[in-house]
């Protein structure tokens, strides 16, 4: 669960960590808001979940009201990658000696938790690590271990802090490890930049928080309460499902053949246009509302079903897509079905006048043939 | 010999009273593995299946002999079996249960290796020496007794490789999913190791998918010659897009990391040959066993 | 530092721990305050820091108020075990179904965190180990770990407790582990008897809670601000110091070695008077301070020194000793210098009268036989 | 050969710059060990008795070539600075520090045997092997090099009976002081399974104490017969009271446990003979080495 940067500030403060101040206006009809209260300049953020949005011009400084007022006018629906913006962070702007990057996140081979560090900051850890990899400096937390004292001197040292600036670092540090990280089982915490001021403050100019999918009920909980919505509203849905540019719905069961499937259809030409897994062990109902979720769209031709059964059987998915046909108009389908009564499964769907394939390499050239004729 | 489990494997089913549980219990029973007992909180003293259910994996552990155990428990209490296998002096745990929370995850697979503990998974299905013994939820009928090792961060794709190496090919030794989570406890690397050592594996099929450096690691490892039998590779996700999650937690391609590109490369710079489709990586060992 | 009965409660009902109810009263012109607010029966009892307080007639049940001011009277002032009562706690008056025991402490061997349950309780644990040792249940929480679920339901199982009673079990773990356990760094935290009520309520109606001597400061500044004193006022002697029944005073370098001493004087016939051990690299004004701490009594015959120079230099040894002599009057002195400037060291206590031996032993025994002497 | 330390032992003293361990690291040098480098935070660039001295132990031990760290570090910083030689690495560490905070030593310790680090102390004189490398605080005079290993819990009773092995006795392979702590890295059984295969030992002197049940188990392990050199064993803290630290915050007779009596049954009940007096021990180590 991504969070907005403003969310992730609300966590920060309330961890005690140094935030420039901000208003939110959200809609149009707040932009008003923005005149008292305010000192110029300031700092305008469109509040959007993908990456890259100083590029795409969601980020401008204001120097009067008038100014904001145009801007904030502007910025207000402006499409970022796909994502409307619908609200907008009023920022105080921060005078700053030197931008820093720092962030929290989980090493998967390492099984550790991993600070990356730069004493430059302000660009995407990826063009930091590409262009100026010396300058990323790891460090390795092991989970059986506390944040060590020394762990945090190395931080100190990989961004160039000493004296009172390296206890403020070992502060924003505990902070951050404590009271955002593990508190809100996050999987990633990053500031970038992190702000060194002329005043020798710390301040974390942007946030990007990422919590864990998987936490418990009473992480919500906190969330919630911490930030008004529940984060993983969406994410409780019974399939998984990633939306792509094709036009072959794919369905399948399993990641990894899902997956596999997606990468069979565009080696044959064809193109998917979702990743979408029932999972193990399917029932019919699943199945009917995967197709619902794929024919949402109006440019899907073909629908792929590719079934590999071990827990989920064979018959329980051709009764799914017998179930959901009646909502399948202009759109192709092809079925693969093999594994746990797979002749059940292929014999009901036959009935039904569906073409079923026990191979998976013949069912996707036929689901891309048929595409193409379409 | 097949690796990790075998005739000598006696199993605890931490879970067992759940639905899954109790469905797998029967099926690895059928196959012939030793099932010995299971564990349900709150159940002790019941039967499923006629095995004997405990509320304590201690207690299940001092009545039996019981070297594995299988985990079926929802997530919110995964990683809390986790502990209470190790604690209770288990060496080899297959973990089921999808959905553990990462920082949990972490913590107990930590645990585990510092003591010594083997964990397959989590979000896994499981490990199969065909005729052997099976401790997992695959379809057994995919998985012929054979030469070839099978290991993979998926499940049903390890199905769609064993089957055609079973059918078509010099037949399985060991399969193993390690499992689709960002936090798992073998590695490809950790399992080549055992499979270096193990005289009934002639090759192996390594099934990996976008995410980490796993695949990157197995490769350096066979790369300096620390793994000297012939491995074919496949991986999956090579038209997934960027920051998203491909169904596994842990299939996702982040911060510039863990694209099917880098990991197809690492492995053909090892010599590795890296198969087009699922189905091409029977037809390539066949050609090098 | 081992705290009092009414402190480990005041954590207890801190950390969220069902307690009967108290009030304190701090000597005798405190005790008419026992009149308003009490309801009876309840239960006097004398807080003291020694063990076996109940056998010692230090708890009574009183059930008017009659009866509980002259009780009280006649337990202020009471000596158990050297022991003076000044204070005095009034308790709510428990109505008990069943008595258990529940102790967190640490398990030096297996390095572990270990939990003793009892589901028969109110008899110290020795006793009970020694005569129902199957009755006792060891439940080890690895450090590495956190309180695992499992092991809460080991802990019910041990003390057959189920349904309702297990959730407030498991909630009193929790209580005992993070928020006293480890919060305040505690070696023992123990709870005996812990009662079940006839309504379904646990109360733990004792506490003995027992502070690592080396917490950090924050953690003595903690203690300080929730009881109302520093529990380590005293523990920061420059030596370490233990008193025993004899007339033979001695001061030793190194824990072993003055163990060693006291052990040898005993098997040759004498009588140590005390364990003190100036350490490793003790200086002139700690000798001094030593002199002093043993002749506070007026029963020591003779003092009896053993230093092994390693760090410790016997020259500084020796002018703390010659420092000292003034104030020895009517004690005897026999010191035993050996190691480091072991020659410096006898030469200048030669020049100031005092007979210095290079061996243990020979020591040892012109000590003993010069106590008898006298 | 002596153990755990010898002529290849690469020291780094972490704690450097302070009062002890810029004393003991000349007095080790003096004594021929290779001290290398030396850490203390902030003092990063400066140097002690010719060694470099680092901010962190990483730094030290990139620069050198380092297996063995000593801790002189103060108790409130101890467990960090342990925390930090187990990450940089380091497999042997001799921590001199008394008085580490229980919980934080705990945890810290435990940390480091996971990570199959050898943790000597806390709490302790550490270690020498007599002509090869001394790796700790005591006073090299009274140790000559031979056939017998002190173990011991205890600093100056360590000098007083390595005093009299050297000078009346056969001399000392390896002697170390395990610490006086509750909660310590290196017990007496693992000292002896060390001492096992170690040729040049040929006898032990085993110094125990009231307080814990670790003279019992190495009773234990020799009355099995897994150690089978003599060991003569003296035990300290017969006349202490009950429930009192003597000194060591792990020297004490608690729950009716840990007592002297305890210990001395234990030893003769596995036929170790147990000397009356520290003075004892070589001449009884005389007639069976």
């Amino acid at each position: 669960m991504r969070l907005y940067e403003y969310e992730g500030k609300i966590m920060f403060r309330a961890a005690g960590i140094d935030i420039p101040s901000f208003m939110m206006i959200k809609g149009e009809e707040e932009i008003g808001k923005i005149i008292p209260g305010v000192s110029f300049p300031a700092v305008l953020k469109a509040q959007v979940l993908t990456g890259g949005r100083g590029k795409s011009g969601g980020v401008k400084v204001v120097k009067d009201q008038a100014e904001a007022l145009a801007t904030a006018r502007q910025l207000m629906g402006l499409r970022i990658k796909g994502e409307t913006v619908d609200s907008l962070m009023v920022s105080e702007y921060i005078d700053i000696t030197r931008e820093m990057y720092l962030s929290i996140t989980v090493d998967r081979s390492k099984r550790s938790y991993l600070i990356l560090a730069s004493p430059t900051g302000g660009i995407d850890i990826e063009s930091l690590v590409k262009d100026n990899p010396e300058k990323v400096s790891r460090i390795y937390i092991n989970p059986g271990e506390i944040m060590a004292d020394y762990a945090k001197r190395k931080v100190a040292k990989a961004l160039m802090l000493s004296g009172n600036e390296a206890s403020l670092l070992f502060d924003l540090l505990n902070r951050m490890f404590n009271d955002v990280m593990q508190k809100y089982q996050a999987d990633l915490v990053e500031i970038n930049p992190l702000a060194l001021t002329k005043d020798g403050r710390l301040i974390a100019v942007d946030s990007k928080v990422t919590i864990d999918d998987n936490v418990q009920p009473f992480i919500i909980g906190q969330l919630e309460r911490l930030l008004g919505r529940n984060p993983s509203e969406n994410a409780d849905e019974r399939f998984k499902y990633v939306q792509l540019d094709g036009n072959i719905g794919v369905i399948g069961n399993g990641a990894g053949l899902t997956m596999a499937t997606m990468d069979l259809l565009k080696s044959l030409g064809g193109s998917p246009a979702d990743f979408l897994d029932i999972g193990g062990g399917a029932d019919k109902e699943v199945v009917n509302e995967a197709f619902k979720r794929i024919l949402e769209r109006d440019d899907i031709k073909t629908i792929f079903v590719n079934i590999l059964g071990g827990i989920t059987r064979c018959d329980e998915v051709a009764g799914g897509l017998i179930a959901a046909l009646s909502a399948v108009k202009d759109v192709k389908l092809v079925v693969r079905l093999s594994g746990t009564n797979e002749e059940e499964g292929r014999k009901m769907l036959k009935d039904a006048g569906i073409a079923t394939y026990g191979d998976m390499l013949e069912a996707a050239r036929a689901a891309v043939s048929l595409t193409r004729e379409s | 010999m097949a690796i990790l489990v075998n005739r000598d494997t006696r199993v605890l089913v931490q879970g067992i009273t759940g639905r899954e549980g109790n469905f797998h219990t029967k099926a690895m029973l059928d196959y012939g593995t030793k099932v010995v007992a299971g564990v349900t909180p709150g159940k002790g003293g019941s039967e499923v299946h006629g095995l004997p259910v405990y509320d304590l994996v201690s207690e299940a552990v001092s009545d039996n002999s019981i070297n594995t155990s299988i985990i079926f428990v929802p997530p919110r209490n995964a990683a809390d079996s986790l502990y209470e296998a190790v604690d209770a002096g288990i060496k080899l745990v297959v973990v089921i249960t999808e959905g553990i929370p990462l920082h949990e995850e972490l913590k107990a697979i930590e645990y585990a290796r510092s003591k010594e503990v083997i964990v397959i998974g989590p979000n896994c299905p499981g490990i199969i020496s065909p005729s052997l013994s099976k401790v997992g939820i695959m379809p057994a009928m995919v998985f012929k007794q054979g030469s070839v090792a099978v290991i993979s961060r998926s499940g049903t794709l390890t199905y769609e490789v064993a089957y055609h190496i079973s059918t078509k090919g010099p037949g399985i030794s060991t399969a193993l999913g390690i499992g689709g989570d960002p936090i798992i406890g073998l590695t490809f690397k950790d399992v080549l190791q055992m499979l270096q050592k193990d005289d009934q594996t002639k090759g192996v099929a390594l099934i990996g998918e976008i995410g980490g450096s796993m695949e990157e690691e197995a490769a350096a490892f066979i790369g300096r010659g620390e793994f000297n039998k012939p491995v074919v590779a496949y991986i999956a996700g090579r038209t997934a897009p960027p920051e998203k999650k491909m169904g596994h937690a842990g299939a996702i391609v982040s911060m510039g990391s863990g694209s099917a590109q880098d990991k197809i490369l690492a492995f053909k710079g090892a010599g590795v040959p890296v198969a087009e489709t699922p189905m091409d990586v029977a037809a390539l060992l066949k050609e090098k066993v």
